[in-house]
């Protein structure tokens, strides 16, 4: 976990109020709409008013979504910040204002929180170059695709998956660009990269959409299954694909059950119950071995556009 | 000013427009600087003022070889220019206070701030001291043509002025407008400063020059006393040889009439009733302001207009500028840069514009040989002085550009031709091309309705001229009783 | 005088669509007209506003400015980065120096090589941002400076520290533009290049300065995010120059040149403030918030035009040759 | 004849920037001028291309379309929802005719409220951004067609679908620009929109149409988009209208109007899918590559129109008066 030393854990305090706001990094990705629908999912289960704002990958809209949310005097304020240090503005104000305030995926640098949910993106990194070392069985050229540069769950993948391919002697990594977690850049860009280097036994991308781009961009050269590839998120388009033995694995974070989670924890806390002080999830590594388990789990949390149909 | 200019050159790319200049303006002389189109008038104009620098030669004030790298470099030595494109003057959504002030650089309404007020008391003075009546407060772009001429004057007139370049400043004038300009030439020519004045029309030159230069492809062909001058031997100086008639007039009327307006109604003009027979030149006069440029704009569906229009006998609708085309009207406007001509498309494509429909096949595939053949047929017809067919339009001299704009509408084979001001700043020899044009289209039963400022040339070119007065038609003018006066007469009876 | 209110009229007409999104939330949501919900819209506009004023100058220029929030993204890590080694003052100056060093670049290469503006900025916006990231690593700088803090996080007099900055800000460069000289080439130039360097304006000069104002007040709306963050984000300008434009136009400016005012500019990133606010208040679905407001924007922008657009239509074709008043006919 | 030189001359401006660039890459990376490589740029850059020469158009007019990105994913989103319900054919009209639909919305925009294009089609990117969001929820729509995804994967004659529908939409398109009436209108209405309209051309028609070209086109690059990913991505088509508007001023179309060729275009659409691949090629850090691309483009229209400034520099201050060279002459 990666919590600082300045983060406390606010008193649990009820307010009898049942509304919340929640305000998301970014709904351009299939990964956050997850988390976003199982928020929704949880919040009908439980009676919670929740809104949901779209901070758009921008810092300072973060920031003043969290402003407006509080002078409107939300229940409770649920952050998925864009960037930890700059969340930590709004959870200070929050703060000032008596407004309880819990985060999830990204731990805000300061301020106190009522509770932390999250995945390791760091971790997550490591986990996944791991899961590549294997795939191609310690030695050989791998590829690295970042998301979208400046931002913190990029840069933190990106940091683990180098930190820990470094361990791995006999892998070089022979490429790292960026396609913007987005799935039409990564197929332009891992053709390019294709061309420079034909070669290649494995592939990292930072998310599963760019996975996919870059499984589409191995399939024009028919180099599915011959080139590994490890993804992030688990989202349903990558659990069909590891299941049809395209790719490798995904360390999957199920956004749905991650949704579901914070807003079960939102309504303890706004019903004044004692909440853990910081919950770091790990990412389930998903691999043909173990997809079809992975998929009744989801089925099972309710969580139906998360899995493909192959898997149902 | 004393300035002198000695053996200037000039060109763009391979085409030497000053190829060699030399003649002196002394202080309170006034010099007519006249050519054909394309002679190089505004070229040489531009290289005095600092806008262009020239390739070799030498410019002397007082003297004194300068070098004026820039327009502020020629303001500081109380030189003054009056370009012939007015767009190049004035700034449409400024006031006409700031217009006249913008430079300021004496800082005379404050070091740092402006005071907009005193601004405007200053403006709002120096115009009526020139005898001008224009609202400071108003935006140029409200202005009319004639206003915004008459702007440019006294914004020139806002600065210590040693030496004005006019070019082509009474082509926008009417003739009251016109011998007010004139009064402020002559004032100044007795303040001591020199003037040079470029113009198309020779009364002009003789009326008001000590001297005359003529330039003829970027050489001075003649330079001398205005009063050891006849008009024809200007002309022949520089057209290159005589010209025997200015206004070659035929007279291609017949009985049937083509355009037929009944009640005209509109914003500025009442009750016209007017009726132009086939191969008839009908002209109108008046004063500006007197509403004919409306009636034509109106005719050719820009404004609004109530009352019936007859085309060949039957009702036509003009209310849009497709249905009188559709209705074979075609209309040559006063402002060609405005609403003339797309400057950066070819000669070749303005030319062909209007009337490309008969050069495309049914999917609408422009045929470009067929194209190019009428084009240049009426190019050369029109002696559009042009490089070449493809070249930009903008590259043309003022007087190439109307003609090329004249072509368009050639082009179309009207039935009906409104032209307001159609000579506007053409030389001599091309305005009688233009005469010979308007003779050729008349002989094939074109109805020609023509607003113009210049008075000889209406008198000489209408069959019939009407004139017009406060919006309303006062007086129809033939034969004997066609003259200047009797225009100018009825045009200003009534007003103030 | 007639034409000093036809100004007034003019700039009305963004208040107007102001009022009417104003009235709209005020009935629809409670918390919308409490002094603290209008001193968090003020707050949270002041970043683009501050863009939005220096975009006024180059597009009364006819010219654009793509590169602004890539100008605030890089002198805010510059900032950052001085800061932390050299302290407040130092690092205020080179924020600015920054800031003013893009804008010189964009001046000379639309003034020097002739490129047209919007590609010139749109390559600029290029380089600063991957300068920004590379100079960085992608990592934000975190700002710990308790004085710099203040600049986003202070009140004076009750009101935050930003929205002063902005004020102070559109008062200074609002009356430049309105009352001095240079104001004047700004719109003389914006209107008619040609005429303005017959006119002995020094046009080159003029479009370089405007441009050095717009990264200044980048650099200044940079130290306003930095502050209110605690941290330089590398990403922080993204997208913002788009929000910029698209007040100044809502303000009335026009991207034709020669027209435009501050005040307008200034309303008009008030207009997309509160619509951003009004829409979180009222719990907009975040998928339709984009469409709410474009919308907006097509609405305030028909509103502006559609005045003209009428008065134009009444008397028909008028639109094509400006009203113009019967006094001339006297002097004749 | 001389003046048929010029043009080609023109336009050569731009060739000699993408040679430049080909050249370079051909020397640092020997996998470069693999023909698989050449296939490749081409078909990373069939997209943008298609949305660059609906730009084209908007462009010559002296207008400017922001919504292509926008109209992209929009109609890919319904082209995606009809084939899973409708099959081929209803899918690829339905596409269709939603670009046609918005660049219609946009034309009208446009013409019939008098709102600059920049702010009507800034405002309608947002609209249907945000409605694209709305009718997916964010979610991307599989798709599973076989033919359809031939649109993005097959080859015929070895080239790619994707290049071959750029290839033929130039051709058309770039004919119709070239040699036609309506193209000549186009020119026309750009320059002088005044002149124009009294020469009798419907200029609203011609812009409504042009509009509604570029909404075409940014469906058929929708298509290949959902076709090569097999699936229709909400977002898909976000931030490239700045690519295509990069692409069609580098290619030598004047933001002025009045002038630009659509084979320019291509060309530019090629100099910048050359730099993505070289640099990808090539492994540049992730974090300088928008530095790279910016400078690239500096260079390339610096060159383009250093010509001019050289050619008018050395008679010198002729480069005051506008651009004169009569690249016009595209109907040839
Ligand atoms: N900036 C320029 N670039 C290229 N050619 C030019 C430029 N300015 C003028 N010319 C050319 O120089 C020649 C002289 O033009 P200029 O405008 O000086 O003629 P003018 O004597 O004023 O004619 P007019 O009586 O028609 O006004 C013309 O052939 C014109 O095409
Ligand atoms: N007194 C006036 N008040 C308002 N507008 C005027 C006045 N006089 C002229 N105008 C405007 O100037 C333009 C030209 O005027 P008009 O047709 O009335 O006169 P004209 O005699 O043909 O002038 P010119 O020969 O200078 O074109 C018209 O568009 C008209 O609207
Ligand atoms: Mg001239
Ligand atoms: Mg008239």
């Amino acid at each position: 976990s990666r919590g600082g030393e300045e983060t406390t854990t606010g008193a649990p305090q009820a307010s009898g109020k049942k509304d919340a706001t929640i305000i998301m990094s970014t709904l351009g990705n299939p990964f956050f709409i997850s988390v976003k629908d199982g928020a929704e999912a949880q919040a009908a289960k439980s009676g919670i008013t929740l809104n949901v704002q779209n901070a758009d990958n921008s810092d300072a809209t973060f920031l003043n979504q969290a402003t407006t949310a509080i002078s409107k005097q939300t229940g409770i304020l649920i952050l998925d910040p864009v960037g930890s240090q700059s969340a930590s503005s709004s959870v200070s104000q929050a703060n000032s204002a008596n407004i309880p305030v819990m985060a999830f995926d990204r731990k805000p640098s300061g301020g106190k929180l009522a509770t932390f949910v999250g995945y390791d993106a760091v971790q997550a990194g490591k986990n996944a170059a791991d899961a590549l070392a294997e795939a191609v069985g310690g030695k050989g050229k791998v590829v690295e695709i970042q998301g979208i540069l400046g931002t913190n769950v990029a840069q933190d993948r990106s940091k683990g998956f180098q930190q820990q391919i470094a361990t791995h002697k006999d892998i070089k990594v022979v490429a790292t660009q960026a396609a913007d977690f987005d799935r039409a850049k990564a197929l332009n860009v891992m053709t390019n990269v294709l061309q420079a280097n034909p070669d290649i036994d494995g592939v990292y991308a930072a998310n599963d959409e760019m996975a996919m781009g870059v499984l589409s961009a191995l399939k024009a050269r028919n180099l599915v299954g011959k080139v590994k590839v490890v993804g992030n998120d688990g989202i349903a388009d990558a659990l069909a694909a590891v299941a049809a033995g395209e790719m490798y694995a995904t360390n999957a974070e199920s956004p749905f059950a991650l949704g579901q989670k914070v807003v079960s924890l939102a309504g303890d806390v706004l019903g004044g119950k004692q909440v853990q002080a910081d919950e770091t999830l790990q990412g389930k590594l998903v691999t043909k071995d173990n997809v079809k388990e992975y998929a009744d789990y989801l089925v099972g949390l309710g969580d139906k556009s998360g899995v493909p149909d192959s898997l149902k | 000013m004393h300035l002198q200019l000695a053996d200037v050159r000039k060109s763009f790319g391979d085409n030497s427009v000053l190829r060699g200049v030399s003649f002196d303006v002394g202080p309170g002389e006034v010099v007519a600087l006249v050519g054909e189109n394309g002679a190089g008038k505004s070229t040489l104009t531009r290289v005095i003022s600092g806008a262009h620098q020239p390739d070799s030669g030498r410019l002397l004030i007082d003297g004194t070889p300068t070098v004026l790298k820039d327009p502020q470099a020629a303001m500081a030595q109380g030189i003054e220019v009056i370009y012939q494109e007015f767009q190049q003057n004035l700034f449409p959504h400024l006031s006409v206070a700031e217009n006249m002030y913008v430079l300021d650089r004496e800082r005379v309404f404050g070091r740092l701030f402006v005071s907009k007020q005193r601004m405007a008391a200053e403006a709002g003075r120096a115009l009526r001291r020139l005898g001008m009546e224009i609202d400071v407060h108003r935006q140029v772009s409200e202005l009319s043509v004639a206003e915004r001429q008459m702007l440019e004057i006294a914004k020139a007139m806002t600065h210590e002025l040693r030496l004005i370049i006019l070019d082509e400043p009474t082509a926008a004038l009417d003739e009251q407008e016109s011998e007010q300009l004139f009064a402020q030439v002559n004032r100044l020519r007795e303040a001591g400063v020199s003037v040079i004045y470029i113009s198309h029309r020779l009364d002009e030159v003789f009326a008001l020059s000590d001297r005359v230069v003529v330039l003829r492809d970027g050489r001075v062909t003649l330079d001398a006393p205005t009063g050891q001058l006849t008009p024809a031997q200007v002309v022949t100086a520089m057209v290159g040889d005589a010209v025997d008639d200015f206004y070659p007039k035929e007279r291609n009327a017949r009985d049937e009439v083509v355009l037929e307006v009944r009640g005209g109604n509109g914003a500025r003009f009442h009750d016209i009733d007017l009726q132009v027979r086939a191969g008839e030149v009908v002209g109108i006069g008046g004063v500006v302001g007197c509403g004919r440029s409306d009636l034509l704009r109106a005719l050719f569906g820009l404004q609004p207009l109530a009352g019936s229009v007859l085309v060949g006998g039957s009702a036509v609708r003009v209310a849009s500028v497709e249905d009188a085309i559709g209705s074979r009207i075609a209309y040559l406007s006063p402002d060609r840069q405005a609403e003339g001509l797309c400057m950066s498309q070819s000669v070749e494509a303005n030319v062909s514009l209007a009337s490309l429909r008969a050069f495309s096949s049914a999917g609408g595939v422009v045929r470009r040989a067929k194209e190019r053949a009428a084009t240049g047929a009426v190019i050369s017809d029109l002696r559009v002085r042009a490089a070449s067919p493809s070249i930009a339009v903008s590259s043309l001299s003022g007087g190439n550009q109307q003609k090329a704009l004249f072509a368009k509408w050639v082009m179309t084979r009207p039935r009906v031709l409104l032209m307001d001001e159609p000579t506007r700043g053409v030389d001599v020899g091309a305005k009688t091309e233009i005469y010979r044009i308007i003779n050729q289209l008349t002989a094939d039963g074109v109805a020609v309705l023509l607003v113009s400022s210049d008075l000889p040339e209406l008198v000489a070119m209408s069959d019939r001229v009407v004139v017009m007065r406060e919006g309303r038609l006062v007086a129809e003018l033939t034969g004997d009783g066609l003259d200047e006066q009797s225009i100018l007469k009825h045009a200003l009876v009534g007003a103030a | 005088m007639t034409s000093k209110l036809k100004t007034v009229a003019g700039r009305l007409r963004a208040v107007w669509m102001l009022l009417l999104v104003g009235v709209v939330l005020s009935v629809t949501s409670p918390v919308f007209l409490t002094p603290t919900n209008l001193l968090n819209v003020a707050l949270a506009t002041s970043v683009a506003a501050l863009l939005a004023a220096g975009q006024t100058y180059v597009i009364i220029l006819a010219e654009i400015d793509l590169s602004v929030g890539s100008a605030l993204g890089f002198s805010a890590v510059v900032t950052a980065l001085t800061l932390g080694t050299y302290g407040l003052v130092p690092a205020l100056a080179a924020g600015l120096a920054t800031g003013a060093a893009i804008g010189l670049i964009n001046g000379l290469l639309v003034t020097r090589t002739r490129m047209p503006s919007f590609i010139a900025t749109l390559a600029t916006m290029s380089v600063f941002a991957g300068l920004t990231l590379h100079i960085t690593s992608g990592n934000p700088i975190p700002v710990t400076d308790y004085d710099f803090q203040g600049i986003g996080q202070a009140r004076f007099a009750g009101v935050p520290v930003p929205v002063w900055i902005m004020l102070v800000a559109f008062g200074v460069f609002g009356f430049v533009l309105a009352r001095t000289r240079f104001g004047r080439y700004v719109y003389a130039t914006g209107d008619n290049v040609e005429a303005a360097r017959l006119s002995g304006i020094r046009v080159h000069r003029v479009k370089i300065l405007a441009f050095v104002i717009s990264g200044v007040l980048a650099s200044l709306a940079g130290f306003i995010i930095t502050a209110r963050l605690s941290t330089a984000q590398p990403t922080a300008g993204a997208g913002l120059e788009l929000d910029a434009i698209a007040a100044v136009i809502i303000g009335g400016t026009s991207l034709a040149g020669g027209r435009g005012t501050l005040l307008g500019t200034l309303v008009g990133a008030l207009v997309l403030g509160v619509i951003d606010n009004g829409m979180n208040l009222l719990d907009v679905s975040p998928f339709l918030q984009d469409v709410v407001k474009g919308l907006v924007i097509l609405l305030a922008v028909f509103l502006d035009r559609n005045v003209d657009v009428l008065r134009r239509l009444l008397p028909r074709r008028a639109a094509e040759t400006p009203a113009r008043t019967p006094e001339l006919a006297q002097h004749i």
